[in-house]
This record gives C-alpha cells, structure tokens and sequence, in this order.
C-alpha cells in the first residue's frame, strides 16, 4: 500500500468524492486560487475543478457556514473549511443553531448534509485566541456528528463517510500531523462514523484519547512496555456518536483507565469519558478513572509557559504511573514517576494555593 | 418612493380580474387566519410563541405572488401570511401551531417554523437575521444548478442590525447570486422603533454598500410591493443581480402575545396606519373599479370564515406526534447504526421514552431535488 | 425579613449596585425604554437611573457584547442581558475569545469587569432554537466564571458579587422561577462566587443539580421521604469555579450521587460531575454515578414530545429509585419506580435500537 | 480621492520641522524594526504568527501620530508600527515578540497582541473584525465619563467583510460616539484582493450605511493620512461624529512568515508600489525642502539601528516567564478563594506546574484610569 501524508489522504478523499459526486463542492477561506490556510488540504482543487466547485470566501465565517447550510438544504454537499477551530465561534450560531437543528425543527422535511472541517492544532505559540480545542461542545450537541482521525487511512476513510453522510458532520483535523505518513489504499474506502479503533492492545491500562493526544498515548504505551507495563491504546476517532462499547470492553480486561485530551479537561471529553466508563465498569476498576488534559488557561505565548500549558508525555506518563500506583499494580515510589507528575492525594485534596492553581487556571 | 399610480395602472392592466380578486382574497384569508390563530393562543391551543401579520396583509401577499415556480422565499418567525398566501392548505398550517403530526412540519416546529417545500417555502426561521446567509446559499444552488429561479428572503427592520445580514448581502453581491431581499418594515423589532436601532433608518440604502440597487416601496399597497418584487426577482434571475426592496408597513398587534404592543407606541400612531389598512384599501380599489361588490366581498369573507374553521376543527381532531416518536427527525438514514454502540454507561434519565430507533428517512440520498422540492 | 421574588431580588440587587456605583451600566435588547424581554428584570431601571445608564440595543449581540467589553476594559462595569441564552450563540466569539481571554493575553494589563446575564429557560413549547441549556460550554472555558442561582437570595447576593468581580462573570437565571417567591434581607450582603450550598440534608442518597433542576430534586427528595428514603440535595450555585468540595463530602456521607441537568447530559455538566465524584469518593461510592438529563433532541414543539424530553420529576425519582436498587439499599421491584424509569442493566447495554434512541437522541 | 497637494502645503507650514523629521524618524524605525524582527524570527529567536508593516509606514505614522494624549487606538495583530510609532520603548516590543517577561504583555501576548496603556494603544487583536465593537465600546466609555478622547480603530480591507464591522458601526453611528475607523487598504486579506472578498471595492462608501462621513486617502503620503486622520479625530471628539478613512497601501511581505506573498500577485505590481516606496517618498520630500540632508538621513539611519540592536540585545538578556506563573494574570484579585474548593477530583496532568497560586492582580478594582491608564 501506498505511504502517503495525512493531508494528501484528505486530498484524495475530497478529489474522489468531488469527482464522483457534482453536488460536492469546497468552500472557505484561502482555500483555493492560492492555498494560504495552514492545512493546505485543498491544495490543486481548484485547478483541477475550477472556480465553481472550489470557492474563496470573504473573512465571513457566519456567512459562508450559512451559505452551505443553505445549499445544503437544497441538496449539495459542501465542504468547508474553517481554518483554525478559533475562527467558529464567530459562526456558532450557524452549527449549533441551524446545521443541527434543521432537520428536527422542520419535522424531517429539510437535512443538511454538510462537512465542516477544522484544524484543531495547539501549540506552535499561537497564543491565547488562536490555541484552542473545545471540541466537546460540538460532540454535546444533538443533530451534529463529531470526528477526529488521526492517521492518514482514518482521514481518508471518514472524509469520505462524512461527505456521504445526511448529517452535518463536524471533522476534526491535527494541524500537528498533517505531514505524518502512513497506508493508505487507492482502493475506495470508507471508515464508519461511530467506530473507536484500538490502535494498541495491551492488558495493565487502557489509554483512551482522540486527536494528537493519541500520538502521545502511543509513545508513553511504549515506554511503559519497557517498564513491563502493557498499555492498550484507543483511539475514539468519533466524538459523536462515541463508541463506548469498545471503550468499556477495554477497560472490563484491564481493569485501568486513563483519559487524555488537549483540551480543558474540565467539562471536556475526558469528563464524559470517565462518567461512562464509572458507570458501565464500577464492578471492573482497581482504580478511579484518572484524566490528563491542557492546563486550565488561555494559552500563553511565551515557549516556557506553553510547554507547561500543553499535554506532553511525561505528564501522561506520569499520570498512568500514578494510576497504577493507585491500582496497586505499582508500589508506590518505585518507577521513576517525574517530579512534576505527583498526585493530588488519596483524598484528591491539596492546598489551596495548588488546587485554585490546578484548576483555575 | 416609487411612485404608486402609473405602476397600478399598468399592473391594472396587467393583471387579470380573477388575479386581483385572488390576491384580496389571499389578504382577507391571513386577516381572518391570524385573528383565528390569536383567539386559539388565548384557548391554549396553541404555545411557545405566536407572530402575527395583521396589518402586513398587502407586503406578504403582494411579496409572495409574485414568484414564479421557480422561486423559493425564506422568511422569519413571523411566517403563517408567507405559507397561506403561497397557498399552502390552511388546515396544515393551523395543525402545525397546535402542534400536530399532520401539520406543515409535523408538529416539530410550530409556529415559527412553517415550511412547505413543495411550494418552495424553505421555512419560517427563529434566530433574527440568521437565515439571510441560509436564504443565500439556496440561490448558491440554484446557481450552481443553473436552475432558473430566484430566492426571494424576507426579513424585518431590526435584522439589518444583525452581522448575519451584511455577510449576507456582501456574498450576495460579490458571487452575484440570484436573490432579493426584502425589508419588511413595519416600524419596530419588538419595541425598538427603527429610529433606535439603526443609524441609517432608511433601510434600503444599505444595499448600496453591497453595490446593489435598494428601493423602497409602500408596503400598504399590494399591486405596488407585486410589481416591484416581480421587477427585482427578474432582475435576480435574469442579470445576476440580487437587490434590497424595503416595505413600509406597520403591525396592529404587539410583537408576540406576551407584547400588548402599546408602551412604545401611540394610540392616535396605531389609528393613523388603521386608516390606511392594506386589506380595506384593496378592496376599496377593487369596488372603484367595479371589480368587488359587496356580496361579492361578503362572499370571500364567508368562504375565508369556513376555511378557517375547517382548519380549526381539521388541527383539534388531529393526532399529536407520538412520544415514542420523540427521536425521529433527529438524524438520518445512516445514524441509527453509528450510534449503536453508544449505549454503555449512558445516563438513562433521558432513555425513558427513547426505545424508539432513530427514524429511517424515507428520501434517498441521492434525490435532493425531491427532497427539498427543488 | 421580606418575601420577594427572584425577578424582584435581581432588580434590586441591580438597583443597589447602580446606586452605589457609577460605573455600572445595564444594555441589552428590550431592557430599557420598554422592557418586552422575557426576563423583565430592569423593570425600572430607565426610568430611575436614565438612557445613559441604561440601553437598549439592536439586534447585534456581538456587537453590544464586544461594546461591553470594551467599556469594562475602561473601566466601566457593564451588566449585560442576553434575552435568552440561545442568542448568545452569535456572540460567542466575543464571549469565548475576548472576555474570557483579554487579562492572560495582555499580560494583566486590561481586564474586563462584566456581568453577562443570560435566561435559560426551557420548555413551554419554545422549540428547537429557542429550548436550549449549554452553559458547560461557558464552564469549560479559562478566564470564566459561571453562576446560577435559583432562589431570589442568591440571585441578590450572587449579582452583587458578580457585579463587583473583576473577571467576566456569566450570570444564568432561570426563566421558571423569575416569580418564585423567597425571604431576602434589606441589608447589603453578598453570596460568594465559588460555593454550593445544601439545600437540603439527608443521609442516603445525594442529588446534585444546578439551576431549575434543582427545584425538581426538592420535590423528588420529598417524595423519597415518603418512602423512608433521606435524600442530600446539592445546588451547585457556581458551575465554575466548581464547589468539588462540598458535592465530595456529601457523597462521602451517602455513598450514593446522583447528577442532574436540564441540558443535554452526554458531554453536559453532569459529566464533569460524576468524573470529579467517583475519582474523589472511589471507596465511598456503594454505586456509580448516576445521572439524569434532558432527552438528546433538538426541542420539539409538540407537547407530548417535548414532555418526553425534558427532564420531568419522575425521570429523577426513577433514577434515584435504581440507584438504591444498585446499592442494594432497596430490593430490585420494591416500591413504585415508575415504568418509564427502567435501568439500562447492569452492563450498561440495551437493544441498539434502545440505545440510539436513548444516546443518539 | 483627497487630493494632497493643498493637504501638503498646509500641513508643512502647520508641521514644525523637528515634527516633519521626527514622522520620517519613526517610519525609518519601522522600517529598519520589522526587517530585523523578521531576521529574529528565521533565526526562531520570535515565534507563532509574525505580521509586518513594511509598507504601510506612511499610514501607520501618519494615523497614530494624529492622535492627541487623550486619544486611544486599538489595532489588528499586524500591530508593531504602532506601538513603535507611539514611542513604546523599542526593547518592551522586541521582548513581546521573544516572549519575555520583560515585554510589553510579559510575554503573554506575543507579537500579535502587543499594547501600551499608558500611550492609549489598547492592544493588538488576532480575530479579525472582532476587536471593532470593542473599540467602540471604549469610545462609549469615554463618552459615559464625559472625558476629551476618541478612538482610533485601525482595521484590513478583509476586516470589512465581518459581521462584527456592521454592528460596531451601527452602534457607533446610532449612538454618535466619538471614534475613527481607519481601513488600512493593502489590497489583500492573506491572499485574496479586496476585489474578490467585497462587493462594494470602495471600502469608504461603506460609511454611508450608517450615515457616517467616509473618505479615500493616499496611504503612501503620511502628510495626507496624518491630515485626514486629525480631521476626521477632531469631528468625533468635537461633533461625535464617527467616520470611516480608508489608506490605501500596500504591504511588500507575503501576510505572515509562511507566505511568500506572491501566487495571488506579480512582481510587476509589488515593483510599482516600491516606486512609491512611502519612506523614500517622505524622504525625498524632506530633501526637495531642505529639511533633509543625506548626512542627517545617515545619522537616522545609524541612530535607528543601534536602538533596534540594542532592543535585541535587550530582548536576549531579558529573562523568560517563570512556568511557576503559569496560573498568573489569568483571573483577578478574588479568584484564588473563589477557585479554593475545586481541586477534589481534579485530572492531576495539568497540575504538575500549577502550585502557584492565582495572581493577586496590583491594580486596585477601584482605580480604572490607573488600571487602563485612561
Ligand atoms: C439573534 C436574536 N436576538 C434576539 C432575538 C429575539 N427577537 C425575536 S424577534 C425580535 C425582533 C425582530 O424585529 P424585526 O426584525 O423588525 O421583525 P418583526 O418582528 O418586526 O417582524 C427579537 C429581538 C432573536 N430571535 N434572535
Ligand atoms: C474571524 C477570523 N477568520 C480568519 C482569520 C485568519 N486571518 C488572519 S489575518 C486574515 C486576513 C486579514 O486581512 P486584512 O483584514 O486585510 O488585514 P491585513 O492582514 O491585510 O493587514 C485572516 C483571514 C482570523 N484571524 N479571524
Ligand atoms: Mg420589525
Ligand atoms: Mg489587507
């Protein structure tokens, strides 16, 4: 099979399915004539399919979200881009309003079969306004259907499931690893919307995660196995609908379970997460639940700052060795669980001083 | 102001005798609909909210007759004279605002959010000024479709404060989409008066910020609002070019229910437009030319009156929606198995009634012309 | 002391504070001149304080938000009033990206000292866009703060705090109960943001809610009485900061929680909650975290629909009822749980049908 | 279109000449800052996003340097001229951009949200549009306590486009608040031409829409900007007029680092606008009158480059934001107590770093002015 990068996966996802279906049409901004958005996904369509298919809009995201929902209705399939997540709260109104209300609101005669894609990259010091992952609220919302690939086979897969689906879908993209590689067939194909994929089997603790946080799941699954501890790794790859059956089958084998997401974890995925697996594995966990998230702040810009605002590894690590600790699969102190990974506490209690700090952020 | 007269006695001509008398006929209907529809809302027949168009008779009907079959209209909440006018059967229509299964939408959105696809009313919108960038997006396909017609979005006074309407319109303008928007002034947005809340009050001359034509027009007189909407859809088909057409008008009743409608207005104000009622003024025309007598107008307004009742009595002897039902029209075909594997750990407070699975839409994916009526 | 209600006790507290302070402002839609919004709760305030002090708007949330903002950020101390919480939908960017990013961005230089007061009322046949209760959204966001009061007490002492806080505060009232009447002293006296009171003692079971759900959880706790069962009920006041604490030390208590919302549960604030309560309480708890929302639809108009999906006293009592049956407080069938009130069984599972309808609502 | 020759002649007798040289000083600074910067950030000494004004000197000065002390200005992200031109201490600017403590928002902000209470520049913004209520909401500000200023808000041609310029200026013009919004007209948004995102090209005429005066001015002549822009601060301070001045100019580097600025345009059109290079322009002038010597513009030069220098050599000593402060300046004064009961439950990952309590923010609650420096 072919090696090709996560963004040349969406490429051919958006180029098949525009070729197969003349309803499939490409709008946003800095997405055609020249591509200037940081994705660069549609990249040669607007060679390829011309001005028709393939629109520049004005910086109007509650209008061009407004105007697919519109053609929408009646009956083409947009896509469109929204280049950062930051940029549609200015066209919330639009998704949550009407995109996924219509369908209901008008008793079943209209639907919105609409893609709307966004970049969701963190980091990079972007700063405060341009740093955000509140994914969550999409996945919160009923008459919307959320998705987040995170390899090239999975983008491709669910491009094309979105693009084919009745539903407004919201399609996450990683603005961090839109170059990574990997197979893909040339073959069409499709990954249903709804399905989590274990992504790394394992028997000690399941690492559930979506987004870039799986890559960094993955790489902490690894050095735990160098510890003798056997991490299985899920990536959800939907938010809504979230595929809790094969979450909670993982967790019932492994007794473990440590939710990770980019996000404020406060009111965030990994709080959904834990709620349904308490629920579904009470009799199952050695452990509660654990969660690792971003820090609770607008990103800042400075490098020192945002290295300790974003999710890394050795929080992660830190986090599933405290876990296991706390499972007594681990004795306490023994490992070298880093300094800036302790826990709150038996009791989840610190001083104030930490706690305003942990979670005021 | 585009004068009245010469335009009358051209559409005079124009226009057949049976076509006129059917637009006062489709005036008196809405008059007697809404006075109907209020007296149910104080009966509790009716809930949420309820915006009438009393007084607004002549902007709706004259607006609305004059689309061709290949047009479509958008309006607001504020939306039953655009369903009945269209001719949209009155029965569906009153089931909808009692929230019935045989109504418009099925008992799902009630009174703001009418819709008849089939006639090409794409709906009846809740969010001020959200639906004028939706409006455009279906003359986008039309377009793209290279389908004849034209989108005709009606819209209030106080939506041209909204963000929506000037991303709206610049789109409209700059992809010169077949539309025309039309400003329903009737003087307030709720109890703003224009003069409060926009810092152009005359409304039309916005469109010149999107290089497009606005006029205005007196929004009492259904011959004058028909022969400019036809005019400005024409030129929306024809040369690409959407426009702005602002009618003057005025509302009797308070915003909604909860609104007495005085406070933010006078008295001898409310008497002054009464004077000059659409629906009297209309008839008064046809009766000078001998196009109405008064059995005649008797006539319409007995035929109207049974209408009406008809439609009472259809939407009280219709079925609700059964609540085991409460998850159809959620999402689509494909949903039912996505969201298979959702079930464990769910809260089940909300489960209670939902053993229903998620609705199969009948339409195939791959008709959307019959889907949407197009 | 006197007995006034919810919408008299914000009048007054706004009163109280525009007296007091010059700087506090009052804008929104129908506020002013005439005051046609739902709310009426500045009622008044025109005609005593003025046009300048207090505005009407037009249609342009994001518009007088963004004006607000940039008052506060001057100085002032605007209180604005989004007609209902739908509405702010158009105005999130300015909610989400400016007020809730302003301070960290520019380093503490600027800050913006505003009240955003929001009417979350649901039901009454308001249908799709108008039926909505996403403040977790508000609550997962950093520079933030978010308060819900729901008796005429704190909705006083909350709104002078709120007003004299220097961060952005979004203030949730709840269209049920503007005339529910309450004791309120004359006196100044503020509630502190960041605390949840007991509303009720009880030894059993806790029920933690937050704004009208809170009403209901009265009343099911009354009736659990009757049957010898001594519910905790919890009203959450804050939503963030969250008062983890005092839901912790009950649950300690009673071994069993209970989370209810008006709003959609699934990723909602009943999330949170049951994460933050089975990681704290893990050894305490005889059962999981159950939680009880409103049915995952867009609002249908139609009564009986929306009946079905709104959250109704019985749902909670069926809820409660299975929790106990869980802990093995009450046999499985003892006492009257309702039929509408089944369990999803002891793994979570139900027919596929079931669960899309009961999750995919 | 003003025309500028009458506008020069006035102004070069209004203008002392220490002021002429000092305009041409901060365009050179400008200049000579951004090419450095750009340097720093190849050298990722600078990181994110980097949006320079080489190019539109002539109406960055000439806009802030209009200004009166009781003025206020609010700009986009492509904000460093005007602090620069506002006389913020060149090592406080260069430090945002390195994101040191020691920079203008301790580096918080970064080069996108740079700002200078004390001279009235109330920030840098990064969402496009969205910033134009805020200033307006400043101008309401200093109309409600009845202070002598006005605002200045500077905005792109693509900013026209956003749903949150219609509602600002409709507020602005509804309620007469004394502000300016400036489009600084660069032909482009990232890489599409004012022709391709606006159906009305001539932004000015957009004023019209909300009864505000609006007008076209040469961006490249600091002279005509700088006239314009005190006129026009003066009928808002004076008349509570608002009004709309559009700059044209244009900007020689691609939007940010990642754009090589060419694709959507020719090297024949960036070659033509250097032609009326707007720092050679103002120079040469200076010569023609003599007010200029190619010594003293050597002795600019010279002098400009050791400040930058020195400003990065500032920038490199300066000590970076201790992660510890992580939690600072993220909520104010009372936060800490109110955010105390929170932690039970708490995911740990993000509080590896956060034992630093809230910031107990100096700025007393009850000193605005101190706070915002009005
Ligand atoms: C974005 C938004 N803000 C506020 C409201 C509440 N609201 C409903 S109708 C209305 C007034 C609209 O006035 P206008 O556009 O003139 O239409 P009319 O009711 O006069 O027909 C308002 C403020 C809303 N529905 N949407
Ligand atoms: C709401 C929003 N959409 C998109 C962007 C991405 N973006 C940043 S700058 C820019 C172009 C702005 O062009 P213009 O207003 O002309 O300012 P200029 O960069 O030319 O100075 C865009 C689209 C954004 N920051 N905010
Ligand atoms: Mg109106
Ligand atoms: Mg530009």
């Amino acid at each position: 099979m072919p090696q090709i990068t996560y963004r040349q996966a969406l490429q051919q996802a958006l180029r098949e399915e525009m070729a197969r279906d003349e309803r499939v049409i490409v709008m946003g901004e800095e997405i055609g004539e020249v591509t200037l958005t940081p994705s660069k996904v549609t990249e040669g369509l607007f060679q390829e399919f011309g001005a028709k298919r393939v629109l520049d809009t004005p910086i109007s995201e509650e209008g061009f979200v407004g105007l697919g929902i519109g053609a929408a209705t009646l009956g083409l399939r947009p896509v469109l881009e929204i280049m950062t997540i930051n940029f549609v709260l200015v066209a919330m109104d639009q998704v949550i309003n009407h995109a996924a209300k219509i369908r209901t609101m008008f008793g079943g005669e209209l639907q919105v079969p609409m893609v709307i894609r966004m970049n969701v990259a963190q980091g990079s010091q972007l700063t405060a306004q341009h740093s955000q992952a509140f994914e969550a609220w999409f996945a919160n919302t009923p008459g919307l259907k959320v998705v987040s690939p995170t390899t090239p086979y999975d983008a491709k897969g669910l491009m094309k499931s979105a693009i084919r689906d009745d539903d407004p879908v919201v399609f996450l993209e990683g603005g961090q690893y839109y170059s990574e590689r990997g197979e893909v067939p040339e073959a069409d194909f499709t990954v249903p919307i709804g399905l989590a994929s274990v992504v790394r089997e394992g028997a000690d603790l399941t690492i559930v995660s979506h987004g870039y946080a799986v890559r960094r799941a993955l790489r902490v699954a690894e050095r735990l196995h160098g510890e003798g501890i056997d991490a299985e790794v899920i990536d959800l790859r939907s938010l809504r609908p979230l595929d809790v059956e094969t979450v909670v089958a993982s967790v019932r084998k492994t007794h473990r379970a440590l939710c990770v997401e980019q996000g404020w974890p406060t009111y965030g995925v990994t709080a959904e997460l834990a709620a349904r697996i308490q629920r579904a594995c009470f009799a199952d966990l050695d452990a509660p639940v654990e969660r690792v998230g971003g820090a609770e702040v607008p990103m800042p810009y400075a490098r020192p700052l945002e290295n300790a605002a974003l999710v890394n590894d050795d929080k992660i690590y830190g986090a599933a060795r405290q876990l296991l600790v706390e499972s007594g699969m681990l004795a306490r102190g023994v490992g070298a669980a880093p300094a800036d990974a302790q826990p709150a506490g038996g009791n989840g209690r610190v001083p104030a001083g930490a706690a305003a700090g942990a979670v005021a952020g | 102001m585009s004068t009245v007269s010469p335009t009358e006695r051209r559409l005079e001509t124009a226009l057949p005798d049976e076509e006129l008398l059917r637009l006062y006929r489709q005036m008196v209907l809405i008059r007697r609909f809404e006075e109907r529809a209020e007296e149910q809302y104080t009966r509790d027949r009716i809930g949420g909210y309820l915006h009438l168009n009393i007084g607004e008779e002549a902007t709706v009907v004259g607006t609305t007759t004059a689309m061709t079959a290949d047009d479509y209209v958008f309006a607001s909440y504020r939306d039953h004279g655009v369903a009945l006018s269209l001719g949209t059967p009155v029965q569906a229509v009153m089931a909808e605002l009692f929230g019935k299964e045989t109504g418009v939408a099925h008992g799902r959105g009630g009174s703001m959010h009418l819709l008849d696809v089939q006639r090409h009313f794409l709906g009846g919108w809740g969010i001020v000024g959200a639906y004028i960038p939706i409006a455009v997006g279906a003359a986008f396909a039309l377009d793209y479709e290279r389908r004849p017609g034209a989108v005709m979005c009606l819209l209030g006074d106080g939506a041209t404060a909204t963000g929506a309407f000037h991303e709206a319109l610049n789109l409209a303008g700059l992809w010169h989409l077949p539309c025309l928007f039309v400003v329903t002034n009737n003087g307030y947005g709720m109890g703003t008066s224009v003069e409060r809340s926009s810092a152009e009050p005359e409304l039309f001359k916005r469109a010149a910020a999107y290089k497009m034509p606005g006029e205005r027009v007196d929004g009492q007189d259904v011959l004058a609002v028909r022969e400019a909407t036809a005019r400005l859809l024409r030129l929306a088909r024809d040369e690409r070019q959407p426009s702005v057409l602002e009618c003057i008008t005025y509302r009797y009743r308070g915003h909604s229910p909860i609104d007495p409608g005085r406070g933010y207005r006078t008295p001898e104000e409310i008497e002054s437009w009464r004077r000059r009622d659409p629906v009297d003024l209309f008839g008064q025309r046809l009766r000078e030319r001998h196009l109405l007598s008064d059995d005649e107008a008797e006539q319409v307004a007995e035929d109207v009156e049974r209408e009406v009742q008809a439609a009472i009595d259809f939407a009280l002897q219709s079925p609700d929606p059964n609540p085991e039902a409460l998850y159809q029209h959620i999402y689509g075909r494909q949903a039912a198995e996505q969201f298979s594997r959702m079930a464990p750990g769910a809260p089940f407070g909300e489960r209670s009634i939902g053993a229903a699975p998620l609705t199969q839409e009948a339409t195939p994916p791959d008709a959307p012309e019959q889907r949407a009526g197009g």
